[in-house]
């Protein structure tokens, strides 16, 4: 369930010092989202397309996540071009799609799947514990990263105890249907995660009291930049600094 | 598949495995008779619990041809019709039971079964009778003792009327008294067929016929 | 419940944002790091059940839980749901960087409304209060989080009415399975360990 | 309290329960020696786990008296000089492992008892080895094979440096090999003191001197 699909691989996006990765990833997606120039959000796919082809992962397991994000898209692109105001570009029976509106959906469209393939090719490409050190370096607030942390630790352990009540279900022939039966049964399943978690939790605060726990939890260093980091991280910036003046420069001018 | 009416499972050729550790299973073969009453043994990670999740289809093999009751099982929907027919008892109590209250935890079989809530409330407290757990019914099932815990797993199977048990050591960790009941009860109902995972020599020499030992991923016939 | 990267404005996308570092920053403050286990572990909880499918008649949705989310977490729900949300982002691309504020508030300030609307009336005597005020806090939180995501949608762009309509529409017949769901599972809680609701 | 240099523990009429419930310790007493290794057997829900946690004073007992190290402990403070002598591993791996990765959860306790950075790698590696596991520093806890998360464990405990060990169920689960690393490295470290619960009576014999069962919420000498 939590397998880390594209984690793994042996790419110069999978090398590069995640500290990079991250806050490329995020400044970018910033720009994308409130950028709206039609070349900009072109160049920024090509861009998220480029990393996904240097990372080299499976094209097959990024467009079965770009189908699912696509759904909502599709959704806008059934409504929004009939509702948005503007000249006529074709009617569909009685409804007349605006030229502005059928704009205005391929900006999002490209948005959405800039800013997905960029979170793919570089946050996807480190596992969880490797952001998790990040998260530290980047100054998110110690409480929510340990409870990130946690948190997807747990993960595991608990869906194990969910796979095993479902089995328990199931080899009591349990078949989920629309009715009160099925809807209590899986209240009670999600209720005694809760208590197990709840226990679980306990144990896991006193092993961490045995351990002399004062309320301060550690991390040891693990990142160097060497100079691959440095260059590629400063392409990548001059990059996203294109974009940025491609968008806004005149306004500066 | 084997067509004579008294095979109940016939496994063949079955592996299991997670890719890039040893197989647990390979190529194990097993045929079981309508009537057989067998111990199994072997140590631990030796594939007991694998084999008892593969007949049930919990676990779906890499390799290999499960029949039970004379047909191929092979989908999930073949699977329906051998849960109605083989009850397991799970290694560990708190995996078996998740509702509230043990009566709603023995319903629970019955009425994914079909029974109306008058007919499911008859066979709990029949079921609650043949264990002796009579006043149990509004007892919360994770509060109970760990022996009162595998009594009541087993009358949720028990309440299913299976034809075929398929118990994982049963005995682990319970008092004289209760495997007392336990051994009661098999030797009671000479109709079950059976199949027991257990480390207790003396509780198979007093339940079952023979012993199978597991090993290298096979079956081995011991006697 | 989660709006996709590049559908908002940067306005409604700046504001979600700001109310989330807000509202993190103050749950994080009233918890102690001595609860850090238990709100992560029940987050994972959350996060391995909202993959459950229930089915609802030819169709299936899968749970939201943030009433339940809010009952047990109160404060703690904006760290706890802020979380779950980027593990969704990172693991399974569900929304992304620039939405986790707006998605996280969407579903996190309705689970700490139902927290201050039911948490007496979960811990009453009667069961059938209690049963009420559960089933008031699924349908609750799942109402609230789709009027939220409506208006996310509308502030950003009019044109989106139609879509914000059918949002809230489609969310109907969830926001009874999670009205049902929540009080099943309060009661479950109620009778094996009352502790944990404080009961 | 004894005031006897070679008492490590002495606990005291200690009673322990939940309400509306049958108490799982009632009237326990026990007194362990420096140089002791004792087993503890018992059947499931008899308590053993419960003394081990009582023992940390990770729960606290109804009544009763304890005693460590020549002092009486009652206070959070009393046991937290306990869990620096005492170390003690849980039934559950996935309940103590909780840092990111395993050479960080080795490092959680020495960094928690003043070590600097350095020093606290120098610990990991050097426990790492002891264990034969060097080169996990870096990999994560959660994707270890049970065997290995079970070392990884002890190599936590260890990490602390130790006077007295509590196990309770180190070998349940685990392959020949690592087994035999556990017993090789209890059988060298002459130096520590434990009691350990297991069901494993061979692993008992090669690894204690004598035994100890509970029953009825007490300990009984068994020999």
């Amino acid at each position: 369930m939590v397998h880390e699909t594209f984690t793994y691989g042996d790419s110069m996006v999978h090398r590069l010092d995640p500290r990079i990765k991250v806050i490329v990833a995020i400044v970018f997606s910033i720009v994308i989202a409130v950028a709206d120039k039609f070349s900009v959000l072109l160049y920024g796919l090509c861009f998220s397309l480029s990393l996904i082809w240097i990372a080299r992962l499976s094209i097959k397991k990024v467009s079965f996540r770009l189908m699912i994000v696509n759904g909502f898209i599709l959704f806008i692109w059934i409504f929004l071009p009939f509702t948005y105001p503007g000249e006529t570009l074709f009617c569909l029976g009685p409804f007349n799609a605006s030229k502005e509106g059928v704009i205005y959906a391929a900006l999002i469209t490209l948005k959405s799947n800039a800013i997905i393939l960029a979170s793919i090719a570089l946050l996807a490409t480190s596992s969880i514990t490797t952001l998790v050190h990040v998260l530290r370096h980047i100054y998110v607030p110690d409480k929510l990263v340990h409870l990130f942390f946690f948190c997807f630790r747990y993960i595991h352990v608990i869906h194990h105890e969910y796979i095993r009540l479902m089995n328990a279900m199931k080899i009591r022939c349990f078949q989920p249907k629309t009715n009160m039966h099925t809807y209590k049964t899986y209240a009670y399943l999600v209720g005694m995660l809760l208590i197990r978690s709840y226990d679980r939790s306990d144990r896991v605060y006193h092993a961490m009291l045995c351990r002399g726990f004062k309320g301060k939890f550690w991390m040891l260093d693990h990142f160097s930049m060497n100079r691959f980091d440095i260059i590629s991280g400063t392409v990548l910036f001059l990059i996203i600094i294109g974009l940025i003046i491609l968008q806004w420069g005149q306004i500066i001018t | 598949m084997g067509t004579d009416n008294n095979i109940i499972l016939e496994l063949d050729d079955i592996t299991f495995g997670y890719p890039s550790r040893r197989p647990v299973l390979n190529g194990l073969k097993l045929v079981f008779f309508k009537g057989q009453r067998i111990g199994l043994t072997g140590g631990n990670g030796s594939g007991k619990t694998t084999l008892f999740h593969i007949i049930m289809g919990l676990l779906k093999p890499n390799t290999g041809e499960i029949g039970a009751f004379g047909k191929s099982r092979e989908t999930e929907a073949d699977f329906k019709e051998v849960r109605e027919k083989i009850g397991l008892l799970f290694q560990d109590s708190d995996d078996q039971l998740f509702c509230p209250t043990v009566a709603e935890d023995i319903a629970f079989g019955p009425l994914n079964l079909g029974k109306t809530q008058n007919e499911a409330r008859e066979i709990v407290k029949k079921t609650l009778k043949t264990f002796g757990l009579l006043g149990f019914e509004d007892r919360v099932s994770y509060k109970l003792s760990s022996g009162e815990k595998r009594l009541v797993s087993l009358a949720t199977v028990i309440a299913m009327n299976p034809e075929v048990l398929l118990l994982d050591e049963p005995t682990t960790g319970l008092d004289t008294k209760t495997t007392e009941r336990i051994v009661g009860f098999l030797n009671s109902h000479t109709e079950l067929s059976y199949i027991i995972i257990s480390h207790d020599h003396d509780f198979l020499e007093r339940t079952t016929q023979c012993r199978y030992e597991m090993a290298g991923g096979k079956v081995d016939k011991n006697n | 419940m989660h709006i996709s990267e590049g559908v908002l404005s940067a306005p409604v996308l700046i504001t979600g944002a700001a109310l989330t570092a807000t509202a993190v920053g103050f749950g994080l403050k009233k918890m102690d790091y001595d609860r850090i286990p238990q709100v992560a572990i029940l987050s994972s909880v959350f996060f391995v059940a909202s993959l459950i499918h229930i089915p609802i008649g030819p169709a299936s949705t899968h749970l939201i839980m943030n009433g339940l989310t809010g009952l047990l977490l109160g404060l703690s729900a904006f760290p706890a749901i802020l979380v779950g949300l980027i593990l969704q982002a990172i693991l399974f691309q569900f929304g992304g960087i620039t939405t986790l504020g707006i998605n996280t508030f969407n579903m996190a300030f309705p689970a700490l409304i139902c927290f201050y609307l039911f948490r007496n009336g979960i811990r009453h005597k009667n069961p059938v209060v209690i049963s009420v005020c559960a089933f008031g806090s699924g349908f609750t939180a799942v109402f609230l989080s789709s009027i939220f995501v409506a208006a996310s949608l509308i502030f950003s762009e009019e044109s989106f009415i139609n879509i914000a309509k059918l949002v809230v529409i489609a969310h109907l017949p969830v926001m009874i399975i999670e009205g049902i769901f929540t009080a099943s599972c309060i009661g479950f809680l109620k009778k094996v360990r009352p502790e944990i609701i404080g009961g």
